[in-house]
């Protein structure tokens, strides 16, 4: 029997091809680029709820403190100024502290006042980037922000291919990261608490440190993905930014893609994203050419349908694949094995009930 | 398998937006506003100002034919503006050769993401809406504004619209003049509305009056009845919210009224709109609530403004809100500098609209200053009469420039301004 | 001198009392059988042993010491670090746009290198000068973080089953409970985890240790699969296996850690006899690597088969412990068993 | 003065937690049963004030003002309640039954589809052209809801301190609609089998419970009562928009949270604490710290109860 591929390289081969197809610069890129940080963020997610069955709502908080702290180690209205590269770091860095310190009172409980708490926290974290003012600049975003260099070439904003390159090559090193995780003792760990907490306790792994690990990596993770989305704006943008409907985003694309699986992640942030980039606005452009003077009526303007289309989309995806466009499949089973009971998903979820 | 036609996918449509490209003879001009939530029904009046200079040229300048695309910058996750579409509608912008204008955007905090992007490219962009005044006016925001949006050296950004340390200065006045001692300030945390509230705050102190509290609220809160009974308790003679309909000022007046509060209230232009009395209930703006507005509304406008509503009224068959004529105003003052421009491309038409004077258009006589603010001092405030604002008296035309600037030390850094 | 002593374990779930006073000891390797009819408490005694319940009375010896984290100096430490820290950022988050404004703010002028020392200076100074209270938000921060200490604290200090494991006390449950979407192999390297050394980084960086460890902790992994008779699927998901092999494999996940003490919880429910038989053969070689079995069991042939010595309980009260044989012919063991006398 | 102010924000604080509750309720009882996170009750919630603003335009809202007021509102608590229980079924049928099956999370994301399209049509609505739309121009703006309820002082015009009928018909609609809802839970059969299914679907169905039917029963019972808080939070807040099923229904979230998750009296007991929080917060704090404020005494709560104030912690079987 043939092997199957690996999706993921699958995804990166299509992803480095692509390029070559359309020119330097155009929608393409700006939708891919988004489309590679809310895979970095997905990502970070998916070591949290994926793979460690922490439900997790605030996802975006975590990428408003990426992004917040790369800006204010960068922009040139602060004092430090430590680089791109750096910022970078750094920013992953403050993200693993501040998943840390939002962990470690709250990791104890269990599944869905979990979610409610690390939704809190999304809502405190904008309050607080809002009314600390001398700060963060409160609602004016902080910019611009400095470009990233190699060996003394500066990549500029206009400068799409690269940009879209550097990108794919940081969303790789990523998924590397969580790669190599997931396949050694440490993601095991994480895997065996979605699977059982207690059981995974009795076998001598100590649930909290775990899921305080995995917490930790995932808002590591995001950070630095709303570090780059900041990077890529060249501004915070207003805390707003960052808001419920973005942690709500990145869950949707985690879920849709497949939870517990890297491939599923960027597979579902290609079609959350690009739905939203590209289909959503091509429609919209589409029909709005055929509007026809400005009517007052609400339902012709294309524009106000698209809440209708997203959430019709997302109930039909759901739907048609519950356990996602690319569930995660064991390490080294082979295409002859039976496929494991349709539960995979579910198994994150059960947990909270039941724990 | 999944992961490839999934690609597939999102190569078809972008073929489709990669072939819908140019031609030749014609003139690019987009807006980008958001077109997604609640935000829609004003912008929705903007675009009907920009359509409406377009039909009035015919769609056509010097056998140039003139495309017009009304651009989201908002998402419906979002259901606002997002930084993101920005982005993407400048790069767009950028993109596309044959885009000469880009009229936006709504939200101030939109234009310092595209700003910088157009600026590189030498695309002039002239805002209907934003009032933030460091986007062109050095020493009112942070240390490195405007200078981050001018990368290249040149001004490419204009607006027509009077900037906040104008209004917020004339909403202070106003209340000063009145006979108020003891005021009360709220703002919606937002760029604009804080802005604004902080040079109400300034000037309010300036001129002697008593500045309770500075507060910001939760926009998306169900009602601010607490609030408004701490209003109602600090025996304040006068209440000012600095935020916009979107930003919940309907509920604000109504609580502030239904708690007892019977002071005079004053919002400024982002309320100016019928959302707004639609959303507070005329009753309880009814009196002794004003908004302030920067330039006439539609039914004090004489000459060309006049003009404009009635061909506002004749094409859409409904009155225009306070904003369509700076949609309109902005459709007209790009086409008037696309007709003047020597070249028809983008620096012909950014030189030409960077040399707009005297441009008689709705809004009266004014000229682009140095900054790329307009000259455009007339402000007007109205009160509300049964369900429809009045015009009550014109302000404004002696208003200092830089109100919002901090009197004592010299300093500018924002700081000073928010250690309360 | 026993491996395991169990002293006076009583339970209490509100007013009901599960187990209630058991005593008995275990010595190293035997294999000991705990039996009782259904809700005589059995499962409760092995839960409060390992740790998934805290006794409300009684203790738990394992070679001759309770099993729990000592507060140590390291812990003390910590403990101050984190409170430290917590007073620190209470603070901070009370003062922190003053200190900023002054240390920050205040210094930095574009284009102008920034005063680091004058800054710090300026941050210290109005941190010292700034007020220490100002209302609900620090109490609140203080708060959580102050309850997370504790809390932190006190669980450091309590039985928790990864500790007992740790220790060398290793267990299968009653419903069996495997990591149903992980291979059979990942599951027994779930057990073996206690075992393991690679930290974090060295499983990122894939340091050479992490190689060795993996070539010998998978080979160790295949060896206690064949063990349990299961090496030829070790890669199949273990929620695709049969009722009786998922009974083998979680035992093979609890030989992983190398345990002292196996715990087995009603390994035989639900098995038609030959796998009982094989079940029983799998127990003996078990005890033969060396390690003592507990097991809790209403299997009587397999019970009486392969048992040193049997305790009995019922109503959470031991009535009887002994051999086989001597348990057999205790009347009240059989009463309790049976209820009737007229079967005998 | 001081003490006035205090009574004050109690009044408010109250009356403001009871609207919550009554949202609240209808989170935890669907969660209660499919341990669902129904995102999608804040935005039917939503869309049962705009069914009472039609109506009420529909009718003309000359009509109510009045002896024949209080009537009007019975009509739209009824109108309301039942088109939001309708609505709440249908969602269930369509959008999750479907996925029951199929895990947990699948449901969540067919819940935030739901949401989305419910907040559109809200959208949409908006839009009618009638009177009260102000003739659907500004199809997105905050809607103004007519004062049904007058706003008059019942402790007299003088009084620093309100009370108005609006707070005595928040606390005459939701006490015994609480107390209904706690008949039906603990005295009738249907609330027996609910609470059966909640703690065991499959052994219900082996009890020969029609699972189904009891799940759309919870969903029929949430929707009303969503419904009637819509009625009552568009009479006490005066001002109904597309997008406040989101606060509603975080707040209404966070108190069945905070009171424990699945437990009724839970709920009303964290609603009235996150009200009373938020207006002593409001009042004495700032409110831009209100929510950290709510959030940060949920944490904290939590940390100690981690079942939530009223949640009972069920053994795990091992």
């Amino acid at each position: 029997m043939r092997p199957r591929m690996n999706p993921i390289l699958i995804f990166f081969a299509v992803a480095a091809a692509l390029p070559m197809f359309f020119g330097a610069t155009g929608l393409f890129y700006d939708a891919f680029q988004s489309i590679f940080v809310f895979a970095l963020v997905g990502l970070g997610l998916n070591i949290i709820t994926g793979f460690t069955g922490m439900l997790n709502l605030g996802m975006a908080a975590f990428m408003a403190i990426g992004a917040y702290a790369f800006a204010i180690l960068t922009c040139d209205i602060y004092p430090f100024q430590v680089g791109f590269w750096s910022g970078l770091l750094l920013s992953g860095f403050i993200g693993a502290l501040a998943g840390f310190l939002i962990g470690a009172p709250t990791l104890g409980l269990s599944g869905d006042y979990l979610a409610i708490v690390t939704m809190g926290f999304g809502e405190i974290t904008l309050d607080v980037l809002k009314n600390l003012e001398a700060i963060t600049k409160g609602t004016q975003g902080i910019n611009p922000l400095p470009r990233p260099t190699i060996g003394g070439w500066t990549i500029e904003l206009q400068d799409e291919r690269s940009w879209y390159y550097l990108l794919l090559l940081i969303l790789g090193v990523a998924v590397l990261f969580v790669r190599r995780l997931e396949r050694s003792r440490t993601g095991r760990a994480w895997l065996s608490i979605r699977e059982d907490a207690l059981a995974s306790q009795c076998m001598g792994i100590p649930p909290k440190r775990t899921r305080m690990i995995a917490f930790a990596t995932g808002s590591a993770v995001a950070a630095v993905g709303g570090a780059l989305f900041a990077a890529l704006l060249s501004s915070t943008g207003e805390p707003n930014s960052y808001d419920f409907q973005v942690s709500i985003l990145v869950l949707c694309i985690i879920i849709v893609g497949g939870m517990g699986s890297v491939a599923g992640t960027l597979v579902g942030a290609a079609v959350m994203v690009g739905m939203n980039a590209i289909v959503l606005v091509k429609l919209a452009d589409l029909f709005g050419s055929r509007e026809q003077g400005a009517s007052s009526n609400v339902l012709a303007s294309p524009n106000n349908w698209k809440f209708l289309i997203f959430g019709l989309a997302l109930i039909l995806v759901v739907r048609v694949k519950p356990e996602g466009l690319v569930p995660p499949r064991l390490e080294g089973e082979s295409g002859a094995q039976p496929p494991a009971p349709p539960k995979s998903q579910s198994g994150a979820a059960a947990q909270g009930a039941g724990a | 398998m999944t992961t490839l036609s999934t690609i597939v996918a999102a190569c078809v449509s972008l073929v489709i937006a990669a072939s819908s490209s140019a031609q030749n003879g014609t003139i690019k001009i987009v807006s980008s506003l958001p077109r997604t939530g609640s935000a829609n029904a004003q912008t929705g009046t903007i675009v009907n100002g920009i359509k409406m200079a377009i039909a009035e040229v015919g769609g056509k300048i010097d056998g140039y034919e003139i495309a017009y695309e009304d651009w989201d910058d908002a998402s419906p996750q979002r259901g606002n503006w997002d930084p993101t579409v920005e982005a993407q509608n400048a790069n767009k912008a950028v993109t596309d050769a044959t885009i000469v204008g880009y009229i936006g955007t709504f939200n101030s905090g939109a234009a310092k993401i595209s700003m910088p992007e157009l600026n590189r490219a030498g695309l002039v962009m002239i805002s209907p809406a934003n009032t933030y005044s460091g986007l062109t006016k050095p020493g009112l925001g942070e240390a490195n504004e405007p200078a981050i949006y001018r990368p290249s050296g040149k001004i490419s950004y204009f607006r027509v619209v009077p900037t906040d340390d104008l209004q917020g200065a004339v909403a202070a006045e106003f209340v000063a003049a009145s006979g108020a001692k003891r005021v009360f300030v709220l703002h919606d945390r937002e760029l604009y509305g804080k802005g604004i509230a902080e040079v109400f705050e300034r000037r309010a102190k300036e001129l002697g009056m008593d500045v309770v509290a500075v507060e910001g609220i939760d926009t998306k809160a169900a009602n601010y009845k607490s609030l408004a009974q701490k209003v109602k308790f600090s025996k304040s003679d006068a209440a000012f919210f600095g935020g916009t309909t979107q930003t919940n000022a309907g509920q604000v007046a109504k609580d502030l009224r239904s708690a007892g509060f019977a002071g005079m209230l004053v919002v400024p232009d982002g309320c100016c709109e019928e959302a707004f009395i639609q959303a507070a209930g005329a009753k309880n703006l009814e009196g002794n609530t004003f908004v302030t507005f920067g330039g006439l509304p539609p039914a004090q406008l004489t000459g060309r403004g006049a003009q404009f509503r009635d061909g506002y009224r004749k094409m859409y068959n409904a009155d225009p809100e306070a904003y369509a004529v700076y949609g309109y105003e902005c459709g007209r003052v790009l086409l008037d500098a696309i007709r003047r421009a020597a070249t028809k491309d983008r620096a012909g038409v950014l030189q030409a609209v960077a040399q707009t004077k005297d441009f008689d258009g709705a809004l009266g006589t004014w000229s682009f200053d140095a900054n790329g603010d307009t000259t455009n001092r007339v402000m007007s405030i109205n009160a509300v009469k049964d369900g429809k604002f009045v015009f009550v008296k014109r302000a404004g035309d002696t208003a200092v420039e830089g109100a919002g600037k901090v009197s004592a030390g010299g300093s500018v850094a924002p700081a000073d301004a928010q250690a309360r | 001198m026993s491996l395991l002593e169990v002293r006076d374990i009583t339970m209490r779930f509100g007013g009901l009392t599960a187990v209630d006073g058991v005593t008995f000891d275990l010595h190293q390797g035997e294999i000991l059988a705990v039996i009782g009819p259904n809700g005589a408490g059995t499962t409760t005694l092995f839960n409060a042993i390992t740790g998934v319940y805290q006794p409300t009375q009684g203790s738990v010896k394992f070679r001759g010491a309770e099993v729990r984290r000592s507060p140590d100096l390291k812990l003390a430490v910590r403990t101050a670090v984190v409170g430290i820290l917590g007073a620190i950022s209470t603070f901070m988050a009370l003062n922190a746009q003053e200190i900023w404004t002054a240390a920050i703010d205040a210094n930095y002028l574009l284009d102008k290198p920034f005063p680091w020392h004058k800054a710090l200076a300026d941050a210290w100074a109005t941190a010292r000068a700034a007020p220490l209270v100002w209302g609900i938000i620090p109490a609140m921060v203080g708060g959580v973080l102050g309850a997370a200490t504790v809390l932190a604290l006190w669980q450091r200090l309590r039985r928790t089953p990864d500790l007992i494991a740790r220790a060398g006390l290793a267990r299968t449950f009653q419903n069996i409970r495997l990591f149903t979407d992980l291979s059979l192999i990942e599951n027994v390297l779930v057990g073996m985890d206690s075992r393991l050394r690679c930290g974090y980084w060295t499983n990122v960086l894939r340091l050479p240790a992490f190689s060795r460890e993996r070539s010998r902790s998978t080979a160790e992994a295949m060896e206690l699969l064949a063990f349990v008779g299961l090496a030829d699927r070790a890669h199949a998901a273990a929620g695709s296996l049969p009722y009786g092999h998922r009974r083998r494999l979680e035992i093979a996940r609890a030989l992983a850690s190398n345990p002292t003490v196996l715990l087995l919880d009603e390994p035989a429910a639900g098995m038609n006899p030959s796998e009982v038989t094989s079940l029983m053969q799998l127990i003996q070689r078990v005890r033969e690597r060396g390690v003592t079995v507990i097991l809790i069991e209403h299997h009587m042939k397999l019970v009486m088969g392969i048992s040193d010595r049997i305790v009995v309980l019922q109503y959470g009260r031991k009535i009887g412990e002994g051999t086989p044989q001597e348990i057999q012919a205790d009347r009240r063991c059989i009463e309790a068993y049976l209820g009737a006398e007229d079967e005998l | 003065m001081e003490l006035d102010f205090f009574l004050q924000q109690l009044i408010t604080g109250l009356s403001n937690g009871m609207i919550i509750a009554l949202i609240a309720i209808g989170y935890t009882m669907v969660y209660g049963i499919i341990e669902l996170i129904n995102f999608a009750h804040g935005d039917l919630f939503m869309l049962g004030s705009f069914l009472a603003l039609t109506i009420l335009g529909a009718l003309g809202i000359d009509a109510w003002t009045g002896g024949s007021t209080w009537f009007g509102v019975l009509l739209l608590l009824f109108c309301s309640a039942v088109f939001c229980a309708g609505l709440n079924w249908t969602i269930e049928r369509v959008a999750y039954r479907p996925l029951r099956a199929s895990g947990k999370l699948s449901l969540l994301v067919s819940a935030i589809g739901a949401s989305f399209i419910l907040v559109n049509l809200g959208l949409f609505w908006g839009g009618l052209p009638m009177e009260v739309f102000a003739g659907g121009v500004a199809a997105a703006a905050p809607k103004d809801f007519p004062p049904l309820v007058p706003n008059t002082n019942l402790l007299g015009e003088d009084s620093l301190v309100q009370v108005t009928p609006k707070d005595l018909l928040v606390v005459g609609v939701t006490l015994p609609l609480m107390v209904g809802l706690t008949w039906i839970v603990t005295r009738t059969r249907l609330g027996k089998a609910m609470r059966a299914t909640a703690q065991n679907p499959i052994a219900a169905r082996l009890m020969g419970i029609d699972t189904d039917r009891v799940i759309g029963a919870t969903f029929l019972l949430g929707g009303a009562l969503g419904g009637f808080a819509s009625v009552i939070y568009a009479l006490y807040n005066n001002t109904i928009s597309f997008q406040m099923g989101y606060r509603a229904g975080m707040d209404a979230f966070t108190a069945a949270v905070l009171g424990g998750i699945g437990s009724m009296p839970g709920a009303v007991a964290g609603a009235l604490v996150i009200g009373l929080v938020r207006a002593m917060s409001d009042g004495y704090l700032e409110t831009r710290w209100t929510n950290t404020i709510v959030f940060g005494i949920l944490v904290l709560i939590l940390i100690f109860r981690p079942s939530g104030l009223l949640g009972s912690r069920a053994k795990e079987k091992v």
